[in-house]
């Protein structure tokens, strides 16, 4: 596989593993942060949430263009591009939803509550 | 097909090591109670009923764990240690002032000895003192079992009983805990 | 779906719709709301369901429509962005119900609470040594006081929970554990372990009475005295045989020389409304029966049967029936 | 197809087509007679002792329910003690769990997968023969240890400190935590051959959005197992070692952390869950088209869901953890990707509804099922929703809610489509159809015993009645409910011996099946009824995702392939183009032999660590036996 056909296809997919990992990293940070975040009166995991939820959301818009991209050529392999494409966009979104609430879930409560 | 007849024959073997029977009737307790000592009080005979029963305590995984949790609840460890010793003997010597069998040990708890062991027969029922019987020679014994406890959730002091940690100790070499210990084996 | 089974809800003092604790009671608005919209969600989606259903009845192939395909879409779509607000809302409602699961006040009544297999230790901790006290199975707190519960497993994992008054909260060992509880109204609420603790596990029950500020502190006068001696012959002679038989290695009673600790402390056990984890009223019958053969009435438990003669068992009982 | 430049052996090509089946035949069949039975590696014989395996707990597992309904009927019945309540209701969740839900979803995957993708064989067939035994060891492990009263009985999630050294005496948590272990190697071995099977084996020409949506959710599933079950085997060995040899993984007192065995037990735990749900929503999918006469709606959305929910659920396990003790906030999290869940199981649901809103619904047995699945599922996941919120959570949890969600999700969310899933291929099994009349009664017995039994626990749970009680007494004003509830699962019950009835009859004497009776979309459908020992004469080439109903008359086929060995076509991941022909193993009885030796060494070490080392000795033997080379080179052309 060429390194411009490998790039392709980690960029039509990237919202299906580059997503769940951003949010997998979330989850933890969030049995981490909140002892700091109680220390300190800061909104550390709300910052890491919503930072998360934007880069989510950015795999969700690579692996759309990119697919279109695919789909707009002349090559083949066409439906599956589409196929990847869509699924990766779609699950982006939600890992992205997921993030937001995390974020919210930050923003209201503080860490210290036990 | 091995498999089966294997768990089968474990099976067979493990079935009155795990039954738990929570418990006694009385004549049985009374008739437990009764047991007949050498007349220097060490050794002798259980009553007819221990063997009828399949020596409970010694085989079943159940009262072992009890006796375990008696040996916490009735302060042996303030004398005798984790099983190290104190101000009494320890059990992980390979040293039995009485004696290894069930009847002494339950003898030295029921009517307590000489130098400081206190009797505990008013302070525990009959099959509470079987129990602990039975755990108090796990520690000190030289065989494994598969029925006894392993170790508790606290700091550890020696290897857990089911590892027959007597056996383990004594290979390293006898080391006297009590200066009245007499002469190591 | 919560109307006809709480019919019997005026007696009904283990419920979490049965509400007279702050916690107990926030807790219970936000049940009702979620689970009134997911009623009202449940509903649709099987109005959907049957329409569907209904339509397609027909079994003629449908005309080809142009369109088709894309009007479903749009409502599948129209469907999930429905489904995504109501989560949302759930979830935000959620984490501000959960920030007022935790609010601790000033002046807070300490109880130190340990779960051991199969009953509750209690300890009142007082601003100093001289004012605590041991108790069992039984928390008195006065009512509108936050108390807070330092809560501490001590073999294995049990869970405190009082559903009147609160949610639960696990008593873990290594690990120690808060639950503040706020009883609005004067009462007696049930709990029960709900985390499995092994064989008793169904008869390891709770009793908190709430009651006013003076009644409090007049039962904890109490409680801080030594026992009573024993006001007659008959219980006299129940205290020699408690003393004398094995009940003392296991059982505290301040005051006699009866110090055990891996039992309920003893002292007024008389006072208490149960005995054996809430399993029965405190009576002289009750507790004659409970010692007679407690392997029977709750196998498997830590009590042994104690071989007594009817004249024993019968002073023993009275003694104890004595201790309020 | 590419033909090969020469040819070393009989090719299909070569022959007429009457003699190719015979040829075919003679090189796939299973040889008949008892060492023939235990030898095979053919999938569907594997898959069908797989399915009638995990059917048999299924009733062993609904008698231990019975038992325990008949005690709770009564407050302070005595029909069972504590000790045999605590090993029957351990018991029923772990056999429920472990010995029947999760092998049966991969044994029906063993079964049709192959015939789904178009091939002749799963991938690594013998390995999948080895699973098989091994499951059945496991399980008879289990219940032999019960029949003899040292069956676990410290819970099916078996919490340290009550099931670790100090209080959990005697050998039963030991027991427990080795039938994990046989378990999850087998569930481990299927999860490989079908990811392998899937990606490798597909017919020519079936891209990745042209595979049915049963074989992706049998994909992100395997997955799931791939990395759900390392935990619990990791917990369920650190366990074993805490109890047999004393190390200190759970001992708070020397630097172990009891929650380490609930963050373990449930991050396998709650993806679990989700590996029984996700088939039984691929089972739905694909049963749906048939009975809705229409392709599913939405089959991105589908698809899309099964992954994202296959990825959401490890995130979840601190859900079961919410009174544990941990930050409120770190809980928070949690909530938030549990409530997220509910989003693509929402769209599967709207989809379902989508496509029998634009069908022309038959309403025969499997799609009654499909309706009763959907009723209940969205009540099961309606109360999922509301056990992720942390407070609420508070007040139900380890209750009588509780115990009504899960069996609203597990029976509702997966047996049912499960039971339409048998109604449904029962003629592509056996050859025969089932009969239609008791299909029905027993799924209205069944629907209307399970909502009886089920729906009243959770009013149970909010009046505070708390799980794993034998008993509760009679002040408590929980006994009305109870009785109804256990009157009520007689006729769950009724049902179930009902469909078990339907079953054996219609093995013995139902109608004969022709081969795609309700006139299915999928392949599985384009060969006999039951299919022949090597599926397909010719491989179908594919050329949409619903190949049946696109090319009505004539499937196209791949040639080729030799007739003369066992060989199959090798294809690529993405685009399912001819790779290579791959040769598949010939029956073996090494497998079990292997496994024979393998549960020799897992049971021994539960008495000894040594047999780790002396046990592992008969394995390498076994091992060595079965990879023995046969002199059959390659076919590289």
């Amino acid at each position: 596989m060429s390194a411009s056909k490998l790039f392709t296809h980690l960029s039509i997919w990237v919202g299906l593993w580059f997503a769940p990992l951003v949010w997998a990293a979330n989850m933890q940070l969030g049995q981490v942060l909140p002892y700091a975040d109680c220390r300190s009166q800061l909104h550390l995991s709300a910052a890491t949430s919503f930072i998360g939820a934007a880069f989510t959301i950015a795999s969700s818009f690579a692996s759309w263009l990119s697919s279109r991209r695919v789909i707009g050529g002349s090559g083949e392999h066409r439906s599956n591009a589409d196929f990847g494409g869509t699924v990766s966009a779609l699950s982006a979104t939600l890992f992205t939803f997921a993030l937001l609430m995390q974020g919210v879930a930050a923003m209201v409560l503080t860490g210290c509550e036990k | 097909m091995a498999g089966v007849l294997l768990a089968l024959a474990t099976a067979l073997a493990g079935c009155q090591r795990e039954e738990r029977q929570l418990r006694l009737d009385p004549p049985i307790a009374d008739a437990l109670d009764k047991i007949a000592l050498m007349p220097n009080r060490i050794s002798g005979a259980p009553p007819d009923v221990y063997f009828v029963l399949g020596k409970p305590y010694e085989v079943n995984a159940y009262n072992l764990s009890q006796g375990k949790r008696l040996y916490a609840w009735f302060g042996c460890k303030s004398c005798h240690g984790d099983g190290q010793g104190g101000s009494g003997p320890g059990f992980l010597d390979g040293w039995w002032y009485y004696g290894p069998e069930m009847v002494s040990i339950f003898a030295s708890i029921r009517d307590g000895r000489p130098h400081g062991m206190p009797a505990f027969g008013d302070r525990m029922t009959t099959d509470q003192i079987w129990q602990l019987a039975g755990y108090v020679q796990t520690i000190g014994s030289y065989e494994g079992k598969t029925a006894a406890p392993s170790r508790n959730d606290e700091k550890q002091t020696r290897p857990a009983e089911n590892r027959a940690p007597a056996k383990l100790l004594f290979d390293e070499g006898p080391s006297p805990v009590h200066p009245d210990q007499g002469p190591t084996p | 779906m919560l109307a006809t089974p709480l019919a019997g809800c005026g007696g009904n003092w283990q419920s979490a719709l049965d509400v007279y604790g702050t916690s107990a009671i926030s807790l219970k608005h936000l049940i009702i709301l979620i689970v009134a919209v997911c009623s009202a969600v449940w509903m649709l989606v099987m109005a959907a369901l049957i329409a569907a259903l209904w339509r397609g009845r027909d079994a003629r192939p449908a005309p080809a429509e142009p369109g088709r395909e894309r009007r479903l879409t749009i409502a599948v779509i129209g469907a999930v962005v429905a489904t995504v607000l109501i989560i949302s809302t759930f979830t935000i409602m959620s984490f501000i119900a959960t920030r007022a699961l935790t609010v601790a006040g000033q002046d807070d009544l300490t109880i130190r609470v340990r779960g051991l297999q199969w009953w509750w230790g209690l300890e009142y901790v007082g601003p100093d040594p001289s004012s605590r006290f041991e108790t069992a199975n039984e928390i008195h707190i006065p009512v509108g006081r936050n108390v807070r519960l330092k809560l501490e497993g001590v073999d294995v994992i049990h869970s405190v929970w009082v559903p009147s008054l609160a949610g639960k909260q696990d008593l873990v060992p290594g690990r120690p554990n808060e639950l503040t509880i706020r009883a609005e109204h004067a009462g007696v609420y049930r709990g029960q372990c709900a985390e499995f603790c092994g064989m008793q596990h169904a008869h390891m029950a709770l009793l908190v009475i709430a009651e006013t500020q003076d009644d409090f502190d007049q039962w904890a006068a109490a409680q801080r005295q030594a026992a009573a001696r024993p006001p007659d012959e008959e219980t006299a002679a129940g205290l020699q045989t408690f003393l004398a038989k094995p009940c003392a290695a296991c059982h505290t009673i301040r005051g006699t020389a009866a110090a055990g600790t891996s039992g309920p402390d003893l002292t007024h056990v008389g006072s208490r409304r149960t005995i054996a984890a809430g399993l029965f009223e405190t009576t002289r019958g009750s507790l004659a029966a409970w010692i007679a053969d407690p392997q029977t009435i709750k196998p498997g438990n830590n009590m042994p049967m104690v071989p007594l003669t009817p004249d024993e068992l019968r002073a023993v009982s009275a003694y104890l029936a004595s201790l309020k | 197809m590419n033909r090969p430049a020469t040819t070393t052996g009989m090719r299909d090509i070569d022959i007429a087509r009457t003699k190719l089946t015979g040829a075919l035949a003679e090189t796939w069949t299973t040889p008949s007679g008892f060492w023939g039975a235990l030898a095979t590696v053919d999938h569907k014989i594997i898959g069908r002792r797989y399915i009638f395996t995990a059917f048999v707990f299924l009733a062993l597992g609904g008698v231990l329910a019975a038992l325990m309904r008949i005690q709770l009927a009564q407050p302070e019945a005595r029909l069972l003690g504590p000790d045999r309540y605590n090993q029957i209701f351990t018991m029923h969740g772990a056999n429920m769990m472990f010995l029947f839900a999760v092998p049966v979803m991969e044994a029906v995957a063993v079964y049709l997968v192959p015939l789904m993708v178009g091939t002749r064989n799963i991938a690594f067939p013998r390995l999948n023969a080895f699973s098989y035994w091994i499951y059945l060891a496991g399980g008879m492990l289990l219940w032999t240890a019960f029949a003899l009263d040292m069956g676990p009985d410290v819970g099916w999630f078996a919490y340290v400190p009550l099931s670790g050294p100090q209080y959990g005496a005697g050998k039963r948590a030991d027991i427990w935590a080795q039938m994990i272990t046989f378990t999850e190697l087998s569930a481990l071995a299927v999860a490989v051959e079908l990811v392998v099977t899937i990606f490798k084996q597909r017919a020519p020409g079936m891209t990745l959005d042209r595979i049915p949506v049963f074989v992706w959710a049998m994909l992100v599933t395997s997955f799931l197992v791939i990395m759900a079950m390392p935990a619990i085997m990791i917990a369920s060995t650190s366990l074993i070692l805490d109890r047999l040899v004393g190390t200190h993984f759970y001992n708070p007192a020397e630097g172990g952390d009891v929650l380490l065995w609930q963050h373990l037990f449930w991050f396998f735990g709650h993806p679990e869950v989700y590996i029984i749900f996700l088939p039984a929503a691929g089972m739905v999918s694909t049963m749906i088209e048939p009975f809705a006469r229409r392709p599913a709606f939405g089959y991105l959305g589908l698809v899309m869901a099964l992954i994202a929910t296959g990825i959401l659920s490890f995130g979840l396990w601190v859900h079961h953890m919410f009174v544990a003790g941990l930050p409120r906030l770190g809980d928070s999290f949690f909530t938030a990707s549990s409530m997220a869940i509910a989003i693509p199981a929402g769209i599967q649901i709207f989809c379902w509804i989508a496509t029998l809103w634009d069908g022309r619904p038959v309403f025969k047995t499997p799609l009654l099922f499909i309706i009763g699945f959907i009723v209940t599922f969205v009540i099961g996941g309606l109360t999922g929703v509301m056990v992720a919120s942390v407070p609420f959570d508070t007040q139900v949890h380890d209750t009588y809610f509780v115990v009504a969600h899960f069996h609203y999700v597990l029976i509702g969310g997966a047996v049912f489509p499960l039971l339409g899933t048998i109604h449904y291929w029962f003629p592509k099994l056996t050859g025969r159809m089932m009969s239609e009349t008791l299909g029905r009664w027993s799924f209205w017995l069944i629907f209307i015993g399970f909502n009886a039994t089920f729906f009243p626990m959770h009013i149970l749970g909010l009046e505070g009645m708390p799980r794993r009680i034998y008993t509760y007494q009679p002040d408590l004003p929980w006994h009305g409910l109870n009785l109804f509830i256990s009157l009520s699962a007689v006729i769950l019950i009724a049902g179930f011996l009902l469909f078990f009835v339907n079953v054996i009859r219609s093995a013995r004497s139902g109608e004969v099946a022709p081969d795609n009776p309700w006139d299915a979309p999928t392949l599985e459908w384009a060969t006999t009824s039951p299919p022949p020992s090597y599926n397909f004469a010719m491989i179908p080439v594919v050329g949409s995702l619903h190949p049946l109903w696109s090319e009505r008359d004539t499937l196209p086929v791949a040639d080729g392939l030799r007739t003369d060995r066992r060989e199959l076509i090798v294809t690529t991941l993405a685009t399912a183009e001819p790779q290579a022909r791959d040769a598949s193993p010939q029956n073996s009885i090494w497998p079990l032999w292997a496994a024979i030796a393998t549960t020799i060494m897992l049971i021994w070490s539960i008495f000894s660590p040594w047999a780790v080392v002396w046990g592992s000795i008969p394995v390498a033997v076994a091992l060595i036996g079965w990879f023995w080379p046969k002199g059959t080179p390659e076919d590289e052309s």
